[in-house]
Formats: C-alpha cells, sequence, structure tokens
C-alpha cells in the first residue's frame, strides 16, 4: 500500500460543547473505497463535516495528499480535492440541473474542460440529460440523488465523500446508488462512504470502519467487518 | 450571578451621575457680572439659526460692555453683561431642562430664545411658571406670546410680513388666481401657511388648489403638475429653503411658464435659495424683515462689523439677535433692576432704533411695527429689494 | 395632464426601484435586514459630490466613484458588525438591532461633521438646472428623469444578467440558496457575501447619486428618508425578490403620484404604508413571492 | 426646605423623564423578552401622547380614565399592525413598526384636532412625579411576577425556540400578539405621562430616533431581567444631563451603544437573569 | 385495551418529494410502540405530522378517537400528546427545572390575574410544580442539574432533559424521536430501564428509533416504514422474521445470515 491519500489522526469534533467525535483515527488509500459504519448519532456525519472543512476540529489533524488541511475552510479544501456529496443532497433547489452541474466544478472557468467534464457526468447519468433545464427542488428523489452525485463528480475530486447515498430512495434507485459506486471504484477513484445501509455498503468497500459513540469501536477489510457477527447484530438487534 | 451584576460598570455611572447632581451651584451676587441665560440651538439640524443668533448676541454684547450707546460700558451703571448659553439641540426636552437649570440653578432673571417655535411652547410655560421674562428672538409661529405674560418676541411673526408681500404681488404685478402650496409636517411652514390662507382670502385672491408636501420631500411632480394645469398667475409656497428649492427647479422642468412666479414666505429668504435653484428662483418675491444691503447708517455698521467678526454676512436671524440684546439692555437699565414686573414694564416701554428698523413691542409683546419689512425679489441667483 | 402624471409616477416609481435593488438583493443573500443601507445611498451622493467639485471632473467620474466608495463603505459595515454575529450564529434579530444601532451612529455622525445644509451638484452637470428635457407630446422629461429610468433599467437588467448568467452570479444564488452546500463546491462563502454587501453598496451609492442629481439636493438624512419606501417596495415586491422590487417600486411611486394628483397631495406619504399593510394582510410573500415564514 | 424644593424645580423635566423613559424601556422590554423586534414603541408613545393631551384638552374627563384610553388606543392600533406581522419572521414586525411611526406622523399632521405641524399646546401639567414612579413600580413588579409564571416561560420559550414552545401547548403567535398589546399599552401611559408633563407635543417628537433610543435603553441594561431596561433608561436619561459635553453627541451615543453592546456585551450591563420558577420551597433542596 | 393514537392514510410530499404516503397505524393505550425504518424512510416526518409540526396533505390523525387533523401544534399538548426531538430542542438560556417546568405548560391553569397577584392558588401550583419537576429530574437522573443552563449538559443528559420535559405535561402519548442516538450501550440500558419506567406510570410511548436491540427489547408493538410506507406491523418477535424488514434493512444476503447467528453488541 502507497501513503495514504486520507491520513485523520485524534480527530475531535464538538457541535457547542458537546463533543460528537472523540480521539478518532482513520486512513484512506488512495484508490480505495472506505465506509464508515455505525448507530444514528454515532459520529460519522460530523466526522465528515470535520474532514470537509464544515465543522473546525476541536483537536487531531487531517492530512490530505500529504498536506496538512486541518482547520482550512470548506471551500479551500475542496479546491484541494476532498467533494462532499452531504446528506439529504442539498441540492441548490431553485436553481436548474444545469446550474446545480455548474456549480459542481465552481473552481473550473467556463470552457473545453468545463464541457468534458459535463459530457461525462451526462454520460454516466444519461436520465440528467434529459432534466438538465428544469428546476432540481421539483425533481423526484432518485434523479435528485444523481444530480448530487453528478454535481460531486463534476468537481473530478481525488477524494470523494459520500454521506448516505441511498437514503430515502426506492430499492431500484439503491441498488443503482451502488452500482454508480462500484463503477467509481473499478474506475480507481477514492471514496469515503457512510452509510446505513451496512450491508451494501459493506459489499462495495475495501476497507470499513465501525463508529459507536463517537469513537471507532471496530475496524478492518470490509469483508471481515461483514462477517462479524456482532456488526450483524447491532443492525436488526439479536436477542 | 450576583457577582457580575455589582461588578458592571453601571455602578461607575450612576455613582457619577449622583455626584454631579448634588454638587452645588454656583450663585451670582454683589457686583460680579449679571448674566442672562440664552437657549439656541448651537448642534443638531437646527443649529444653523441657533449659531447665527448666538453671533448675533455675542456682537452686540461686546457693543453693550464696551459702552458704543455712549452711557458707559455694561447695565445697571457698570455691570458687566454676561450671556449663559444653553444648548438645547433643536430638542423640546432639553430645552425645558435648560430652562429649569437656567432658572433653578442659574437664577437668570431673563432668557433668550429659545431657537424653534416648538421649543418655545415647550419653555415658555417654565419661565411663565417662575415670572422669569423669556425672550424669542426667531420664533415666528402663531400663538407664542399667548403662552404667558412673561414671554416676548422680537421677531416679526409670519403675520406681519406676508400681507405686505402678498400685497405687493397684488399691486405691482396684479396676481389675482394663485395656487398654494405648503410643508404640512413642519410647524414653521404650517404656520406660514395659515398666516398666507388667511391674507389671501381676506385680500380677495382666488385660490385655485391647495396642496401639501412633506419637509423631506425631493418629489413634487404630482402636485406641479395638477398646479401647471390650473393656469395660475403665481404660485404660492410656504417652505424651508431645502424643499423650495426643489419645487422652483422641478416646476421649470415640469415646463410651468416662466411668467407664473413663486411667492414665498420666510423659509423662502435664504442667499441658499438661489445658489441651489440657480436661474429657476428668478422672479420669486418673499418678504423678510430685514435685509443685508438695507442702506441705513445703523444696518451699515452692523453688517460691517459682523463681516469683520466673523468673515461671513449676518443673516436675519443674526440681526433679530442683535437687536434684542441692544433692546434687553436698554430695558434694564431703563428698569433699573432686574425683578420680574420692573423688567416687563420697561420692555414694553421699548422704542429702539436697530437695524430692522424703528422697534416697540405691541400691547401683546410682539414687534409693534412693520415698518421694516422690505419685499425682495430674486434676480440671477440673489435677492435685491424690490423696488 | 394624465399622461405627464404617469411619466412622473414612473419616474418616482424608478428611483424607488432604484433604491430598493440593492436592499433587496442584501436581504436576499444575507438574510439580514440591512438598515444602514440607507447610509450607503447619502454616502455615495457626498462622496460623488466631493469628486464633482474636482476641476474638471464630469458625472462620469462622480457617479462610479460616488457608487465604489458606497460600496466600500457597505464591506466594512459588513465586516465590522455583521460578520462577527453571523460567526457566532447570532440570532436574526441581533443583525437587525445592530444596524439599527448603526444607521444612528453614522447618520448623526455624519451631520454632525457636516452639518445638515442641503448640498448640490455644480450647475451644468448632466440634468441639474432648467434647461434640458425631452418632450414628448404632452409629456416632459427632463434629462436626469430620463437617466434615472434607464440606469434603473439597465441595473435590474445587468443584475438578472449577473445572477442568472455567470459564475459568479450563480456563487451569489448558490449561497442564498444553501451556504453549506456552496462551500463543499469550493465557494468562499465569506468573499461571497462581501462581494454581495459590495454589490448592494454599489447600487446604493448609485441610487444616492442619481437621486441627488435628479432632485438637486444631497444631505445627510436623504437615505433615510428613502428607507420608509424602499421598506414597502421590498415588502410588496417579495423581500429578496428583484423583479419585484421593480415592479413594487413603480406600482409604488405611480399609486402615490396619482393620490397626490387625484385625491389629495396630504394622502401621499400614507400611500407607502397602506400598500405594505395590505400585502401583509393579504398576500404576505409579496407580488413577487419568496415568504420568509417563522420555524412554526 | 426651600432648596429642596428648587432642586426638585429645576431637575423636575429629568426626575419625569427618567420615570416616563423607565416605563418606556419596560414596554421594550415586554416586545424583546417574546422574541420580537418592534421598532414602534415611539410611535405607540404618541398615541398615548396625542390621546391623553385630546381629552385632557377637549373632555373633563379623570385623569385616570385619560391614562386608561392613552394605553388603550395604541393598543387597538397594535392588533392591526401585529396580527398580520407576527405570523411571519421577526423582520416583518421591526419593518411594519418602522412604518407606523410615519403613517402615524401623518396623520397627526393632517388631522385637523391633532393640531397639524403645530402639534398640541397648552396641556395641562396632569403629571405628579408620584403618579409616574408609582406606574414604573407597578409595572416593573408586574414584569417581575408574570415573568416568573407560566407566562413568563412561555415568553421565553417562544423566544428560545418557537417549534419547541408550539409542542409545550404554548400559542407563539397569540403570546407574541399579547406581549405587543401590553408593550403598546405601557409606552402609551408613558406617552400620556409625558405630554401631561411636557404641555407642549408635536408629531416629529416621536420618530425614527425615539424609538431607537427606546431601544437602546432596554439594550444597554440588558433583557435578562426587567431590571436591566430600566436601569438603561435611567443611565441613558441621566448621561447627557449629567455629562453635558455629551448632548452633543446623544444620538450618535444611543447608536454606539446599540452597536457595541449586542456585539460585545449581549447580556447588557445588568447580565443578571431572572429565575422563571419560584424559589417558594427552599427546604426540599437535595 | 384501546387505540389511543389512530393514524389512517396519512400523505406528505416535498416539493417532489413523496416522504410519507398512506400510513395507516395504531397506537394502544399502555403499549410501547416503536416505529422503525431505515433513514429517510419518513419516520421523523410521521411525528412531524402527529405532533402539528408540518401540515399532511392527505389523511386523518386522531388521539382517543378524536380528530386532531387540523388542530395547531399547541393545542395538541393540552389533548395529552407531548414529543421530543430528533435533533435535541431545548431552551438553551433557561436552567434545567424550568425546561421542566416549561413543559407543563399546557396543564398548569394559573390565569394572568392570579399569576400577577401571585394569589394562593397561584403559589401551591408552582409550589407543586417545582416539586413535580425536581421528581420528574430525579427520574431522569438529572436532580444534582437542576439550576444549570441546559444548555451546558452533555448530550446524553440534553436527551434526558427532553423526555423529562415530554413528561412534564403529564402526557398520555409521549412521542419519542430516536432518544438513544449518541448513547453509549450503558446509557442506552438505563434509558430502556427508564422508558419501562414511564410507561408503567400509564403514559404511552411512541418511539422512532435505530438501536434495533433497545427496540426490540423494549417495543410492545412495532410498525417498519420504508420509502414513506408501512411495509410491516406486529410484535418484535415477528418483526424480526418478517422478510420484507430484513430485506429492507440488510438486503436479502444479510438476512440469509442472520437467520444463523444472532447475537448482539
Amino acid at each position: 500500500m502507497t501513503a495514504p491519500l486520507l491520513e485523520i489522526g485524534d480527530l475531535t469534533l464538538a457541535y457547542g460543547r458537546s463533543p460528537v467525535v472523540t480521539g478518532l483515527n482513520l486512513t484512506v488509500a488512495a484508490g480505495q473505497v472506505v465506509c464508515l459504519i455505525g448507530a444514528n448519532g454515532a459520529g460519522k456525519t460530523t466526522t465528515l463535516r470535520g474532514i470537509s472543512g464544515l465543522l473546525k476540529p476541536v483537536c487531531g489533524s487531517i492530512r490530505f495528499d500529504g498536506r496538512d488541511v486541518t482547520g482550512l475552510p470548506a471551500h479551500r479544501i475542496a479546491a484541494a480535492g476532498i467533494t462532499q456529496v452531504p446528506e439529504g443532497r442539498q441540492l441548490f433547489d431553485g436553481m436548474t440541473v444545469a446550474e446545480n452541474l455548474r456549480m459542481g466544478a465552481y473552481g473550473v472557468p467556463d470552457g473545453a474542460g468545463l464541457r468534458r467534464r459535463r459530457d461525462a457526468v451526462l454520460a454516466r447519468f444519461p436520465r440528467l440529460a434529459e432534466r438538465l433545464d428544469e428546476t432540481a427542488g421539483l425533481l423526484s428523489g432518485g434523479e435528485q440523488q444523481m444530480v448530487a452525485m453528478g454535481r460531486a463528480l463534476m468537481a473530478e475530486p481525488r477524494l470523494l465523500l459520500l454521506d448516505e447515498p441511498s437514503m430515502g430512495l426506492a430499492p431500484l434507485l439503491v441498488d443503482s446508488v451502488f452500482a454508480i459506486i462500484a463503477a467509481l471504484r473499478a474506475e480507481g477513484r477514492t471514496i469515503l462512504l457512510v452509510e446505513q445501509n451496512a450491508e451494501a455498503a459493506l459489499a462495495v468497500a475495501d476497507t470499513a470502519y465501525v463508529l459507536e459513540g463517537g469513537r471507532v469501536a471496530l475496524h478492518g477489510r470490509a469483508a471481515d467487518i461483514a462477517r462479524n457477527p456482532a456488526v450483524v447484530g447491532a443492525y436488526l438487534g439479536g436477542g | 450571578m450576583t457577582k457580575v451584576f455589582w461588578g458592571s460598570p453601571l455602578w461607575g455611572v450612576l455613582g457619577l451621575a449622583t455626584a454631579i447632581l448634588v454638587s452645588p451651584s454656583v450663585t451670582a451676587a454683589g457686583s460680579e457680572p449679571l448674566t442672562v441665560g440664552a437657549i439656541e440651538a448651537l448642534t443638531g439640524p437646527a443649529s444653523r439659526y441657533g449659531i447665527a443668533i448666538r453671533d448675533g448676541l455675542d456682537l452686540a454684547l461686546d457693543e453693550v460692555n464696551a459702552g458704543s450707546g455712549g452711557a458707559g460700558g455694561g447695565v445697571l451703571h457698570g455691570r458687566t453683561l454676561a450671556i449663559r448659553y444653553e444648548d438645547s439641540g433643536g430638542q423640546k426636552e432639553s430645552a425645558i431642562n435648560a430652562a429649569r437649570s437656567l432658572i433653578g440653578r442659574e437664577r437668570v432673571p431673563v432668557i433668550i430664545g429659545p431657537t424653534l417655535s416648538n421649543e418655545m411652547f415647550a419653555v415658555g410655560p417654565v419661565a411663565v411658571e417662575r415670572k422669569v421674562p423669556i425672550i424669542g428672538t426667531s420664533n415666528t409661529a402663531n400663538g407664542i406670546t399667548d403662552i404667558g405674560p412673561t414671554v416676548f418676541r422680537t421677531s416679526l411673526p409670519e403675520a406681519d410680513v406676508i400681507p405686505v408681500t402678498l400685497k405687493t404681488a397684488q399691486s405691482r404685478f396684479g396676481v389675482k388666481r394663485v395656487a398654494v402650496m405648503y410643508g404640512n409636517d413642519d410647524a414653521f411652514t404650517k404656520s406660514g401657511f395659515d398666516v398666507f390662507k388667511a391674507n389671501l382670502d381676506s385680500l380677495g385672491f382666488d385660490i385655485a388648489t391647495i396642496e401639501t408636501f412633506g419637509a423631506k420631500d425631493t418629489d413634487f411632480s404630482a402636485q406641479l403638475t395638477k398646479i401647471k394645469d390650473l393656469g395660475v398667475d403665481a404660485v404660492v409656497v410656504s417652505a424651508l429653503v431645502e424643499a423650495a428649492s426643489g419645487i422652483l427647479l422641478q416646476a421649470r422642468q415640469l415646463g410651468l411658464p416662466e411668467k407664473v412666479f413663486f411667492i414665498g414666505g420666510n423659509g423662502f429668504n435664504s442667499p441658499k435659495l438661489g445658489e441651489i435653484a440657480g436661474a429657476a428662483a428668478d422672479g420669486t418675491l418673499v418678504g423678510s424683515p430685514w435685509f443685508i444691503d438695507k442702506a441705513d447708517p445703523v444696518n451699515q455698521t452692523f453688517v460691517t462689523a459682523f463681516r469683520q467678526r466673523y468673515h461671513k454676512d449676518p443673516d436675519q436671524f443674526a440681526a433679530q439677535a442683535y437687536d434684542t440684546l441692544h433692546i434687553l439692555a436698554e430695558a434694564i437699565n431703563r428698569a433699573g433692576s432686574v425683578q420680574s414686573e420692573a423688567l416687563c414694564q420697561a420692555l414694553l416701554q421699548t422704542h429702539h432704533e436697530g437695524v430692522m428698523g424703528l422697534f416697540t413691542f405691541a400691547a401683546d409683546r410682539s414687534p409693534g411695527s412693520t415698518a421694516g419689512v422690505v419685499v425682495l425679489v430674486m434676480k440671477d441667483g440673489r435677492f435685491s429689494v424690490l423696488q | 395632464m394624465f399622461a405627464q402624471q404617469l411619466a412622473n409616477g414612473l419616474v418616482l416609481g424608478c428611483t424607488y426601484a432604484l433604491f430598493a435593488l440593492g436592499f433587496t438583493l442584501m436581504f436576499g443573500v444575507l438574510k439580514v435586514l440591512n438598515l444602514t443601507y440607507g447610509f450607503y445611498c447619502t454616502a455615495g451622493a457626498l462622496v460623488a459630490l466631493a469628486v464633482a467639485g474636482i476641476p474638471g471632473a464630469t458625472l462620469w467620474l462622480a457617479l462610479p466613484a460616488g457608487a465604489l466608495a458606497a460600496g466600500g463603505l457597505a464591506v466594512v459595515v459588513d465586516t465590522l458588525l455583521l460578520m462577527p454575529l453571523r460567526r457566532v450564529r447570532a440570532p436574526e434579530l441581533s443583525a437587525l438591532m445592530v444596524t439599527v444601532g448603526a444607521v444612528l451612529l453614522l447618520t448623526s455622525l455624519l451631520s454632525m461633521g457636516l452639518g445638515t445644509e442641503i448640498r448640490r451638484f455644480p450647475p451644468g452637470m448632466l440634468g441639474t438646472g432648467t434647461g434640458g428635457a425631452v418632450v414628448l407630446g404632452p409629456v416632459r422629461l427632463a434629462w436626469s428623469q430620463v437617466l434615472i429610468i434607464a440606469t434603473t433599467g439597465l441595473l435590474v437588467g445587468a443584475l438578472l444578467a449577473l445572477l442568472h448568467g455567470s459564475r459568479l452570479g450563480l456563487a451569489i444564488r448558490a449561497v442564498a440558496g444553501n451556504e453549506d452546500a456552496a462551500r463543499l463546491m469550493g465557494v468562499s462563502v465569506a468573499r461571497t457575501m462581501a462581494l454581495v454587501s459590495f454589490l448592494s453598496g454599489v447600487m446604493g451609492g448609485a441610487a444616492g447619486v442619481l437621486l441627488g442629481l435628479n432632485f438637486n439636493a444631497i444631505q445627510p438624512y436623504m437615505g433615510e428618508s428613502m428607507m420608509l419606501h424602499g421598506f414597502a417596495v421590498v415588502i410588496v415586491g417579495g423581500l429578496g425578490n428583484i423583479r419585484g422590487a421593480l415592479l413594487a417600486g413603480v406600482l409604488l411611486g405611480v399609486t402615490e403620484v396619482m393620490v397626490a394628483g387625484y385625491v389629495d397631495s396630504a394622502l401621499k406619504d400614507g400611500v407607502a404604508f397602506a400598500l405594505m399593510m395590505l400585502v401583509l394582510w393579504l398576500r404576505p410573500a409579496g407580488l413577487g413571492g419568496r415568504v420568509v415564514a417563522p420555524r412554526v | 426646605m426651600p432648596w429642596l424644593d428648587d432642586i426638585l424645580w429645576t431637575y423636575q423635566t429629568l426626575i419625569h423623564s427618567l420615570g416616563i423613559n423607565g416605563l418606556l424601556a419596560l414596554s421594550m422590554y415586554v416586545v424583546l423578552a417574546a422574541g420580537q423586534l418592534s421598532l414602534g414603541q415611539a410611535a405607540f408613545m404618541g398615541l398615548g401622547a396625542y390621546t391623553g393631551a385630546l381629552l385632557s384638552l377637549h373632555t373633563g374627563l379623570p385623569f385616570a380614565l385619560v391614562l386608561a384610553a392613552s394605553a388603550l388606543a395604541p393598543a387597538v392600533v397594535a392588533a392591526v399592525i401585529g396580527i398580520p406581522t407576527l405570523r411571519l419572521t421577526g423582520v416583518y414586525l421591526a419593518i411594519a413598526t418602522i412604518g407606523l411611526g410615519e403613517v402615524l406622523r401623518v396623520v397627526y399632521v393632517n388631522a385637523g384636532i391633532t393640531g397639524g405641524a403645530l402639534g398640541l399646546n397648552g396641556i395641562p401639567g396632569r403629571t405628579e412625579t408620584w403618579m409616574i414612579f408609582l406606574a414604573l413600580g407597578l409595572a416593573l413588579a408586574g414584569a417581575f411576577a408574570v415573568g416568573q409564571s407560566r407566562i413568563g416561560r412561555a415568553m421565553e420559550a417562544m423566544r428560545s425556540d418557537g417549534i419547541a414552545a408550539a409542542v409545550m401547548g404554548i400559542d407563539r403567535a397569540a403570546g407574541q400578539l399579547a406581549a405587543l398589546l401590553v408593550s403598546a399599552m405601557l409606552a402609551g401611559l408613558a406617552g400620556c405621562f409625558s405630554a401631561h408633563s411636557a404641555s407642549f407635543i408635536g408629531p416629529n417628537d416621536y420618530a425614527f430616533e425615539t424609538a431607537v433610543t427606546i431601544l437602546s435603553f432596554a439594550i444597554l441594561g440588558g433583557t435578562g431581567s426587567p431590571l436591566g431596561p430600566v436601569v438603561g433608561a435611567l443611565v441613558l436619561t441621566a448621561l447627557p444631563e449629567v455629562l453635558r459635553p455629551l448632548q452633543d453627541f446623544r444620538l450618535v451615543f444611543n447608536g454606539l451603544i446599540i452597536v457595541l453592546v449586542v456585539l460585545f456585551l449581549p447580556r447588557g450591563v445588568v447580565p443578571w437573569r431572572m429565575p422563571r420558577l419560584g424559589r417558594l420551597p427552599r427546604g426540599m433542596a437535595p | 385495551m384501546t387505540a389511543l393514537l389512530h393514524v389512517t392514510g396519512l400523505s406528505k410530499r416535498f416539493r417532489g418529494l413523496t416522504a410519507v404516503a398512506h400510513v395507516t397505524f395504531s397506537v394502544r393505550a399502555g403499549h410501547i410502540h416503536g416505529l422503525i425504518g431505515p433513514n429517510g424512510a419518513g419516520k421523523t416526518t410521521v411525528f412531524n405530522l402527529i405532533s402539528g409540526v408540518l401540515p399532511p396533505d392527505d389523511g386523518e390523525i386522531a388521539v382517543d378517537g378524536r380528530s386532531v387533523t387540523r388542530l395547531p401544534v399547541h393545542a395538541r399538548a393540552g389533548l395529552g400528546l407531548a414529543r421530543t426531538f430528533q435533533n435535541i430542542r431545548l431552551f438553551d438560556g433557561m436552567t434545567v427545572l424550568e425546561n421542566v417546568a416549561t413543559g407543563a405548560h399546557a396543564r398548569l391553569t394559573a390565569t394572568l390575574m392570579q399569576c400577577l397577584f401571585r394569589t394562593p392558588a397561584w403559589r401551591a401550583e408552582e409550589r407543586r410544580l417545582r416539586e413535580q419537576s425536581l421528581e420528574l429530574l430525579e427520574v431522569v437522573g438529572l436532580r444534582d442539574r437542576a439550576d444549570l443552563p441546559a444548555g451546558d449538559l452533555s448530550y446524553g443528559e440534553q436527551r434526558r432533559l427532553e423526555i423529562a420535559r415530554g413528561l412534564a405535561s403529564a402526557p398520555r402519548l409521549l412521542l419519542l424521536d430516536e432518544p438513544a442516538a449518541g448513547m453509549n450501550p450503558h446509557e442506552t440500558e438505563a434509558l430502556a430501564r427508564l422508558l419501562g419506567r414511564v410507561r408503567d406510570r400509564g403514559v404511552t410511548l411512541l418511539l422512532v428509533e435505530h438501536d434495533m436491540g433497545f427496540v426490540m427489547k423494549l417495543c410492545d408493538w412495532i410498525t417498519v416504514l420504508n420509502f414513506g410506507r408501512c411495509i410491516a406491523e406486529g410484535p418484535p418477535a415477528e418483526i424480526r422474521r418478517d422478510p420484507v424488514v430484513i430485506e429492507a434493512y440488510l438486503g436479502a444476503k444479510g438476512a440469509a445470515r442472520l437467520a444463523c447467528g444472532e447475537s448482539s453488541l
């Protein structure tokens, strides 16, 4: 394994005075899909917000590609190559699909490069090509998730953070979301995935971390974690 | 929590406040200067009047103390006259506080001011309560001297100036049909309008319309467009100089015929009008209790002295104030004391040849003569006496 | 006379719309009711006046100078007063209160420093004085009035083009729509907000210069006296709605002139408030939509 | 003691202002405590002043009834303004109340009975010092009593989190409207006292600056308890009289206070927070 | 036993998304009723509809046979409905004790006049309120925190305070939105005991929860939502074996594995 793309050491994150994540250590190697699972309130989303700069760490360090990005504002972290698809999609509801996609590559000036990215995204999500001029807020849930992922891919990120991409989607759409993640993985992209649907997440990931009460309870190869009876039990409640 | 409370900066402030409030005031006695009070708006929006008044008062004060009247310096056989100024900021409440402080603490025998008619309505009753004579030098509203028997004013009310202007317009220019505009949210312009209205009616003018506007308004096009259609000979306006110049400019922009001229109240009587409105103001008529270019020697001496001392031209407020202090000094000397009744009596007997012409008080303690009123006409941005 | 009154109303309405544009933009993006906005209008006019005093200066120098200075001032006010509150996520009313204090502070400082007397542009600048009017049949418009109508149209157009046709505008709309998502896309929210403050200030300043030019009156309280009309326009048009502001501005101007011309000029001042209350009772989202409802 | 009489006479206006401004500050507090911002306190005060002055000048009503009417009139107007705006966010009430101040000015200026721009003068001096301070004392005591009851808790809850408060069974819109009405009544009362103290009122006395001054009382004092605003009013009323040079800067000073206090001292100079649940049975502490 | 809460055909759409579609279920008096489902299944939306924070597009909500569908939020408290929030919403500036006392707002009877004049009746009510509030704090283990500002509590403590505040109105039905979120297993266990005691006091509980061990152990009855629809209903033992539910959570493979060995963390 080469040097990790993302390296988090002793990260503590808090809203106000109450810490939500404490002493978190996590690494993501280039080309890997790493998933973060755990109960609601375990600190998964908070961890992603900490990495993407939406939440300033109380202490600890975040290194991206050998560079210290701890405490940088979100837009600088985005410019460094980390793009997050936030929980609940967070589209710009009032804007069109095309404008949402344009926002994804905000740092890229108009021109050929931009067109190339857009064509690539539309090739991946052909459905969006038909919807370009519609208001994003009025799309169906599945389409909105496509816009959110397409918007993030417009940035051609070196690390993609996905927060609950299957949330609120019908089974067929959940399958297609994971198919897309698998395809991205096959292309060699690096992804940090937070998912409620642990089974599907573990199936697509290389490495997994189980979060509990803001700490890493378990970590290892995704395949091993998937077989861990404790993890399995946590998701449907043992007797 | 309580700790924070007691340590708060509040207590320092309260302590200071108490210390200053209870500190004894210095009272004047013996052969020390005779101090009279003056309440003027020296700050705030009305300060341009207040400061002009203070300039006029100070100039006259030095003349009185230097004995330029001929009868030795000062008043009451050599006592220096002094003025204690209190700034009202043009605020009613500050003016009342100033008056109470002047009367209750400083024990001044007489007060000059306050600057605005509104302030006088508030302050007058306080002075009347303690029988302290109070002399307004710039209050032109109706009913000022009705406040009480110790309230005087040396400023000509609009009621004395406006008829002169209107009669001139009638006889010299044959004006019959007029439109009226006035600022309805300002005491000064409203009271000017009331006088205009009464005199227009009594002089038999035909009033085509009455339009109003607010002191802060800048757009008068709706009213002027309406007036333009009514075919009037002149437009009678009671406005402060800000609105007045705006009205003149917009009237010409809207194409009101050149021959339709404007007749203004006292608010028009400012060099600013010509400066701002320029050629649009040509032909405007306004009556004034005083005019800088009046040729009589008393006025010329005043204007020269004023220019020398302040490096600017005096205006009517400075002139009225200047006369007022001389009138007061003479009255104190005539009364032989500053005792209230004696002083009031002496004031009523005033017969003063000042920069505004011959000055006497009428029985209602307002100016008794309109002999000094001149009608001015605007030409090329400057007023001159209508010949 | 009706045509002339309609034209009068249109000009007045454009001044209201012009004034309200920056105000509504600021609210739409920064979510703050910034009462210091009226002061930017005054500041712009005063700076333009100072520049116009330089020999050889023309309106085309004075106007941008005044507008840019007002924009700069807006950024300073935003950085000093509103940024700290935004950082600690202070309640909505705190920001409003700070601007209430600031507008009193700034205006009274200015009137102490400069006095409250009226100033005017030197004669001969476009549209001042009596000369120069366009006559279209029964309607007469001074050049300064034509300039106001043209500028209003131009600014509304430019603003819409900026917001809907440029990358910068996209960022502004993104910040207005979803701050966090905009951050994740690499938009510097702080910088975008500063930019919006600047743009609003520029528009306020430009409005101040043109108002001063048209009415020949510049004094410290000119912006404040426009504020009530500004409020009425943004409420009637819908808070944060730019097209709504244009519509509501013209509607208000025409209504005021018609009331003054055909009913009673004394009622003119009440029109703005009456229109505002009417909209609040009947259609709180304003004519252009976008209601800001509370959290219940 | 004639010297005492003299001092009282000299400072009578100031003493009256202290009490009247205390009432105004309290009226501001009532709105702020319920989580709203009104910039119409000056307008409500003016309405009370005009109502009171007109009744005293034209009718022989006893002063107590005049006071009652002066409190009711602004409350009616507050309802007209409050009902549509309190359904929306806080900025709407602020805007509408600023507008109210302007439109009432237009009414005073145009209605014949109000004396137009000249205002009303010769209002009988029916205000006695004790009345003002009795009213202030009662209002303060009332604010404390109500503030420490279920009503006070409901007010703070709706200010703190509207949705959670609603779930507790608290009717936010009704509560905030009630607060606005009470506030308008207090301001109207203060206006009536001031009209019968100064003997003269004019339409421009109740403008935006006055509203901001009233706000600065409350902000300086802090709104943790009803005491804060009253102390703020006392300080800001006494200060210009004490520090004469400050007079020129009065408005600058008021503006500066609001800015600095909101930014750096959000709890005011009286940061003490009134407990909302009486500590009656102390005996059963753990 | 009768149905205390009856929800029929409830639907809610947000712009393009259908969050809740024709949801029908009943909560029996005296039960602890669980509402489960994957994230985004519409559970919190159902809570918001029942408590009145959101208006439904369609459907009926009845408490004790009486329709509350069109009642404003605050009016529902008086009918014995209380709730907590997923993202804790306490009154941060108020003390812990005051938060609980505020929760009792709807059942207090003091009038404005009684408050103003501090009548004996008012005093008695406030004294009782204070005692009851302290007792509730005792129950949730926050008695020694009574005079702290609520904002100063830790996350777990805040959750418990919300429950105490919800109980203060002496509700018949308490809706709990993810009460165990962010708690460690020890705290979760204590919470389960607490909720058991609450039920024993006669309060019916409807809760949304993700910790399945917690739900399975505690609930008498469970309704499962997915994509805004009811997909299953029944006692925990049945739900645990329901293939539809298992698939919704783990996918088919996980379900198969689960059938072999069950255990918990």
